[in-house]
């Protein structure tokens, strides 16, 4: 079974909110639609489960088009951000709600809220309503009535948003084993990158309506497709710092010159060459990648401490020499004082660069 | 509000400071009651006192006809009133035209609720044409449904004369009597219910229905589970309101039937209305009213009772 | 009428709370509030008082009127004199309040005042006895009782109004249609007796007739009528059956005493009897005759909503062809307006029941309003308010009233030469008036009328017969009348 | 099923047709009475009655004007005088009710006395006594302080029948709120006077307005009172029209149908305006989350 989205297109008047998106979530693979808020995730969500209708494109559900039927039609399982729960029901009932639809004897029903209870944990609560759960308890109970019978597809819309931090990463870990005994397309809309990056087998990231970048939770963050999804991947955010190519040698050694006269030498993907000396680049690089020498080198900027931030095992230091920012994670270990002037090394190979279209620019592998 | 302290603070547990009468009176400690105080007041005068004067009335013999000093009888009033068949006629009489108007009123506000939960173009013009009746004086109403019942003049007789061979008499009946009357107190009142239930429809989150569109609900299941409970505690106001109200119902039953034919329409309001302004027994249309007031009490309780014994269970 | 004027009413209230009771003595500024019901014969009297009248004894009078909706007039007046309000000097009343209102102590008891005035004396002579008797007297006594004392005002009698509009039920008809060749001839085919067309017919129409009018002119749409084709249906004739107020009480008194029943009698009371009176063989003979016409009559006869106005309404609108119906309602009749008939309209006297010897009985239950005065009033107001009584009753006011749209009261009035001819239906008002008697006056009497209507209604609605509907009328006013001592 | 299908809650045009398609036919009385303030007599009864007709505006005039039976000439009807009183006093009393029974709501919901819900129900039963046998007491009462015929006795009056109304519900609006904010801003030092008007009455303004409406609606055509207890120059328009229900004529139905018309259109401006809070105050406090 599988998810695919087709030129799927949706405006509201004058407003398009989700402009012409191609997608395909395949059998027991979750997908994470990442993207700011106003990006058109939720709507993308709606759409395939038909609580929206595609303006234009089609959304087709294992290979079935279902643009036309309504979400009874569609069987599929959604999550929703305030979780839904049925008020006035007992979570057993919230649980069974799903279940009556497909005419399945008392007894099978019981079998199967019994079944999620266990799974979920939520033994201790099934006679209680709603309005008496605490905010885990009640994202459980969401899951539980998603899981409960068998959809085509799985959908979750902010599934973690409510929830408080701990809790978060419990639940975490908890959706995505039941998600991969599940084994169906799975759509999780999300604006946190962590819940993306833990949970998903893809991420979407998404902009405007559009999709930026379509890959593992590894590949978007190590090799970012442009300039918004490395900004929006990855925290604290990424370096990203204009600057002018100078030159290039072709075997991705290229010079650098930035604002303030300072230059860099470092290396870089090979496609560099195919750039002009004199272009405009975005160099991005991790505050992580980042490191602090107490010497100039070849490839390091000069730069002063601004401000120190202690994060526990590592310290986030912003830099600023006049011109720019730059963040910086070290570990805790490293003395930093604010007000000392450091140079800031990149290493090899770490920096990405990204052309006037602030698209990346690589060479195919 | 301007009899409340001016000063900068004035938590309700700090001490006041100014002194005499004026800061007795402005006491936080006595803020409750003061702001009470008016309201009281009004009603005191205007419905409170006269209620325990005619309560007071109820015990004697005063007929408003007759220059014969009241003679204190104690309860013979309610005896007479409670064992007079008259009043109990009346009382079914009441009882099946509150009931029936009442649940009409609920079922038809209720459809005329759903028309309107949904978003449409102009929404708010088209739901003014349905909020118009209540708008309207019972008078009026009276007036103009007779005349749609008249046999000769009427616009509903002339259509049912055009689709039936027998001449439409309606109120030449008992039941048909009754139908006319309920028929246009459930059409006047009926916006009434609407509005509460609409606000209860209004109110339901929209992602609860798509949950259960997404969960497969079947349109009844929906309404059973979701719609129902958040409009449930406004349906009881509506059948609180509306059956105090309809209790009383004077004006349409005076208008259209005048209680007729014989005493079949003849709530126990119009037999009121009779008792203290056309046969002149004041005490004992006091001690009728009262029994009226008492039933209504009872009823009132009843559907607190209902709505405590629910909020209890939620909690 | 004054300019309104809200800052006045403000202060007003208080002056005139304070004003009231205790008029003073020597001024000569009288205001005399008078409590009427809001329809032309009464703002007639407003409009002609504020034209023409001048106190005699130097008075500045106004004649402050409180014009009340006619459905709401007896709530108004009641609630103003049972809660002791005193607001009024002078009230229009029905004839049936005096007893409940006399015994509340509001009405003023006139008899001595009547006694030591001459002109007053003379006005209640010239008075015609049968609105003496319903209009003035209470404890109630008869026309005949009246006549019996030989003198006006009678010895031992208690006087308290004076007519303010005289009314009588009379029948309105279609001419048109009535006198249509072609009816007329086609009547007297079937029954063998004439269609009646001329005043002088009318005089000689009994309920025998009545019936056959009522059978002869129902038509279905599509019949013709007097040489048209009838889009909708028609009917002859029709009468008051209505459940309100005393809308079928007024037509079935006539019919019990024609046939030579009787009502309770309270000014042979306490020796009258309900029971056995009411419920007599000759009375449930004539309400089982008063009920057989009613299936001639228009299908809201059906419902028991047939009172004094839809039948003037079905006959304005063309729908029935003769009615009985108040005097008072005959001036929107002739209203091109209001009426559909204004122009094809005549008038002509009741039927009654017809006797041995031929005649016609005509017994009526009177109509119309008395006006009285107030206990609460000072002398120099009573005696200003006499004055206006005085004023009222003089008969160039008298015969103004008639001109426009009143009524008189006044023998010497209706039998001035022009007096036929100021209105369609004076001749036959003149002639009815004579017939006129009156229901209870007693301050139960709306209680024993409303339990009277109620069952009436039944019976006219076709629940229960007309035995059954008088057993229950005499049963509880027998009860009734026995416990509050009028009957022994 | 390929039936193309709604967003759940939204309609279009089409609904819009079906929804006016019922719309109509439950205003279609109302739409009678407005059509026969434009008929004469003889079509307001004609058969079969009419729907298409010649209008006249006679009944508009004669609602201001009637003829003098013995001169003929035109005299004003004091029509207008009623309108202001109608308008005057039912705007008025509601008004104060609700200013009155806010500040009680506030209290009951605040500063909860003992017995707190016994004088809540007091204050109900109030609205469920049988109008007619606090009559005759008011009346004698209104008589003895000549508040009869006043503007302020009828005021009083029916400020007096709405707030029971007024405390049930504007209570129930305070009690949805959140009293925490209100001592936060008791801490940060504000007024009593600022948390009331600040805070509380800022956040049930919709309420308001819903009790203020219905107020309005049951106010407007009080007739028995009204009747009783307003003078010749405070009467209101509910007891001026009871004119055209019979004396000489029956039921005068186009005069009746023109004063009922013109009477209609203040409130229904009020409603149509304040509309949007009607829906939103009702559910204020009665629906809990």
């Amino acid at each position: 079974m599988t998810i695919e989205l087709k030129k799927l297109t949706k405006r509201f008047g004058t407003l398009t909110a989700v402009d012409a998106i191609d997608l395909n979530v395949g059998d027991g693979e979750v997908l994470c639609l990442l993207g700011p808020s106003g990006c058109g995730k939720t709507t993308t969500l709606r759409m395939v489960a038909g609580l929206e209708f595609a303006t234009e494109g089609d959304v087709l559900l294992a290979g079935k088009r279902v643009n036309d039927l309504a979400p009874r039609d569609r069987n599929v399982a959604m999550s929703f951000q305030f979780y839904a729960l049925y008020p006035s029901l007992t979570v057993a009932e919230n649980l069974a709600y799903p279940l009556y639809a497909e005419k399945l004897s008392a007894a099978e029903i019981s079998k199967r809220v019994a079944q999620v209870s266990k799974t979920l944990q939520l033994d201790g609560i099934l006679k209680r309503t709603p309005g008496q759960l605490a905010e885990g308890e009640k994202q459980r109970v969401a899951v539980g009535r998603s899981i409960i019978r068998d959809p085509k597809c799985f959908l979750f819309d902010e599934p973690l948003s409510r929830l408080d931090v701990q809790l978060r990463e419990e639940m975490r870990g908890e959706i995505k084993e039941v998600l991969q005994d599940l084994s169906r397309p799975t759509v999780i809309v999300t604006h946190d990158q962590l819940e993306a990056l833990t949970m998903a087998d893809r991420i979407a990231v998404m902009r405007d309506g559009r999709i930026e970048q379509v890959d593992t939770p590894h590949n978007v963050f190590q090799r970012p497709s442009n300039l918004f999804v490395a900004g929006f991947i990855g925290t604290p955010q990424m370096n990203l710092v204009p600057a002018t190519l100078k030159g290039s040698d072709g075997a991705g050694i290229a010079e650098f010159a930035f604002d303030g006269g300072q230059a860099l030498k470092i290396q870089v993907d090979p496609a560099v060459s195919q750039l002009s000396p004199g272009a405009k680049v975005t160099l991005g690089i991790r505050p992580r990648n980042l490191e602090i020498c107490q010497d100039p080198v070849e490839d390091s900027l000069s730069t002063k401490i601004d401000m120190v931030e202690p994060m526990g095992a590592e310290t986030l230091a912003h830099m600023n020499d006049g011109y720019r920012d730059l963040r910086v994670v070290t570990d805790w270990r490293v003395p930093l004082a604010e007000g000392d002037h450091v140079h800031l090394r990149f290493p090899p190979g770490v920096t990405h660069i990204f052309t006037e279209d602030e698209q990346v620019l690589r060479s195919a592998t | 509000m301007a009899v409340l302290p001016t000063e900068k603070h004035t938590s309700p547990a700090t001490p006041h400071t100014r002194g005499g009468f004026g800061g007795w009176l402005l006491d936080p400690k006595r803020r409750g009651a003061l702001l009470v105080t008016p309201a009281i007041a009004i009603l005191f005068v205007m419905n409170i006192f006269p209620l325990m004067w005619s309560f007071g009335l109820s015990f004697f013999n005063y007929k408003a006809s007759s220059q014969r000093v009241p003679r204190f009888q104690g309860l013979e009033n309610y005896q007479d009133v409670l064992t007079d068949d008259k009043v109990w006629e009346r009382f079914q009489t009441t009882a099946i035209i509150v009931g029936s108007s009442v649940i009409l009123q609920l079922i038809v506000g209720f459809l005329l609720a759903l028309l309107f939960a949904k978003a449409f173009p102009m929404r708010r013009i088209v739901l003014m044409l349905v909020l118009t009746p209540m708008m309207l004086s019972f008078v009026s109403v009276g007036v103009f449904f007779k005349l749609f019942y008249e046999p000769t003049f009427g616009v509903v007789s002339y259509v049912l004369n055009k689709i039936s061979s027998e001449p439409f008499v309606m109120l030449g009946s008992p039941e048909g009597a009754i139908a006319g009357i309920v028929i246009a107190d459930a059409w006047m009142w009926s916006p009434f219910v609407m509005l509460l239930v609409l606000a209860g429809l209004v109110s339901v989150p929209k992602y609860l229905y798509e949950a259960a569109e997404i969960d497969r609900a079947s349109k009844w299941r929906t309404f059973r589970t979701i719609t129902f409970p958040y409009i449930k505690s406004l349906l009881l106001l509506a059948v609180l309101f509306r059956t105090i109200e309809t209790f009383k119902l004077f004006d349409i039953v005076y208008i259209i039937t005048e209680g007729g034919p014989g005493s079949s329409t003849e709530t126990i309001a119009v037999y009121l209305y009779r008792t203290a302004f056309q046969f002149f027994k004041t005490s004992q249309s006091s001690a009728l009213a009262y029994i009226v007031l008492f039933i209504v009490i009872v009823l009132t309780n009843l559907y607190l009772y209902a709505v405590n014994r629910r909020a209890a269970e939620v909690d | 009428m004054k300019t309104p004027n809200l800052k006045r009413t403000l202060m007003g209230a208080t002056i005139l709370a304070a004003g009231l009771n205790a008029a003073p003595s020597f001024s000569a500024d009288i205001t005399i509030t008078m409590a009427a019901p809001d329809w032309p014969p009464t703002r007639f009297m407003k409009e002609h008082f504020d034209q023409t009248y001048t106190s005699p004894d130097g008075h500045t009078t106004t004649l402050d009127m409180d014009f009340i909706p006619w459905p709401s007039f007896y709530e108004r007046v009641a609630a103003s004199l049972t809660s002791g309000e005193q607001k009024y000097q002078m009230i229009v009343t029905d004839s049936q309040w005096l007893g409940a209102f006399v015994e509340g102590g509001y009405y003023l008891n006139l008899t001595d005042r009547i006694n030591e005035d001459p002109e007053l004396t003379a006005i209640m002579q010239d008075l015609h006895p049968a609105l003496v008797s319903a209009y003035s007297t209470y404890p109630h006594r008869t026309r005949a009782q009246l006549e019996e004392a030989g003198v006006v005002p009678a010895p031992g009698v208690n006087y308290y109004g004076f007519p303010q509009f005289p009314d009588t039920y009379v029948t309105f008809y279609r001419e048109d249609i009535f006198c249509h060749e072609g009816e007329m001839a086609a009547f007297q085919e079937k029954y063998g007796t004439n269609l009646p067309c001329t005043y002088e017919d009318w005089q000689d129409t009994d309920w025998e007739k009545w019936g056959q009018i009522g059978e002869f002119f129902l038509r279905e749409a599509g019949d013709e009528l007097a040489g048209e084709t009838l889009s909708e249906p028609f009917y002859g004739i029709a009468y008051q059956a209505g459940k309100g107020y005393d809308f079928s009480t007024m037509q079935i008194n006539a019919f019990i005493w024609q046939n030579g029943g009787d009502i309770w009698d309270e000014s042979k009371a306490p020796e009258a009897q309900a029971e056995g009176v009411v419920n007599s063989d000759a009375a449930v003979e004539a309400f089982d005759q008063y009920l057989s016409f009613l299936q001639y009559m228009p299908p809201v006869a059906k419902t028991g909503q047939m009172d004094i106005f839809v039948e003037q309404d079905l006959y304005m609108q063309g729908k029935v062809g003769a009615i009985i119906d108040w005097v008072g309602l005959g001036e929107p009749v002739l209203d091109p307006n209001a009426s559909t008939v204004h122009d094809k309209s005549a008038f002509g006297p009741a039927p009654g029941t017809r006797k041995d010897d031929g005649s016609i009985d005509r017994t009526g239950n009177i109509g119309g309003q008395p006006f009285v005065l107030t206990t609460w009033n000072s002398d120099e107001v009573v005696n200003e308010a006499l004055n206006v009584v005085k004023w009222w009753l003089h008969p160039d006011t008298q015969i103004e009233a008639v001109k426009n749209g009143g009524q008189s009261g006044l023998m010497s009035v209706m039998a001035s030469p022009e007096y036929n001819d100021l209105r369609p239906w004076n001749r036959a008002h003149v002639e009815m008036i004579d017939w006129q008697k009156d229901v209870w006056h007693i301050p139960e009497f709306f209680e024993m009328l409303t339990q009277q209507q109620e069952e009436f209604d039944k019976a006219i609605t076709g629940q229960i017969g007309a035995k059954e509907a008088l057993d229950a009328v005499a049963e509880f006013q027998q009860e009734l009348l026995e416990d509050i001592g009028m009957i022994e | 099923m390929a039936r193309k299908h709604r967003e759940i809650g939204k309609a279009g045009w089409g609904y819009t047709a079906v929804a006016s398609v019922i719309g109509f036919i439950y205003f279609f009385p109302v739409f009678w009475i407005i059509l026969t303030a434009f008929k004469t007599r003889t079509d307001a009864l004609a058969v079969p009655p009419k729907l298409i007709f010649t209008p006249t505006f006679d009944n508009f005039v004669s609602v201001f004007y009637r003829a003098s039976i013995t001169t003929g000439t035109s005299q004003a009807t004091d029509m207008g005088l009623y309108f202001f009183n109608s308008i005057f006093i039912a705007f008025t009393s509601v008004g104060l009710a609700l200013i009155v029974g806010t500040l009680a709501a506030y209290a009951f919901s605040r500063y909860p006395l003992r017995g707190n819900d016994t004088y809540l129900f007091i204050i109900l039963t109030t609205r469920m006594m049988p109008p007619i046998v606090v009559i005759i007491p008011i009346f004698l009462m209104f008589r003895l302080s000549g508040l009869a015929g006043s503007y302020w006795g009828i005021i009083f009056l029916y400020t007096a029948f709405n707030i029971p109304f007024s405390v049930w519900l504007v209570k129930s609006f305070f009690d949805e709120l959140n009293p925490e904010i209100e001592d936060a801003a008791r801490m940060d030092g504000a007024t009593e006077r600022r948390v009331f008007f600040g805070f509380c009455i800022p956040q049930i303004l919709a309420g308001l307005s819903a009790t203020f409406v219905f107020g309005l609606i049951l106010t407007w055509n009080e007739f028995l009172f009204a009747l009783l207890l307003t003078g010749v120059e405070t009467r209101t328009v509910p007891v001026a029209m009871a004119r055209t229900l019979g004396g000489e004529v029956g039921v005068d139905y186009g005069l009746l149908a023109a004063i009922v018309t013109l009477f209609l259109i203040p409130i229904f401006f009020v409603t149509f305006l304040l509309q949007n809070q009607l829906l939103r105050g009702v559910t204020f406090g009665t629906v809990k989350k």
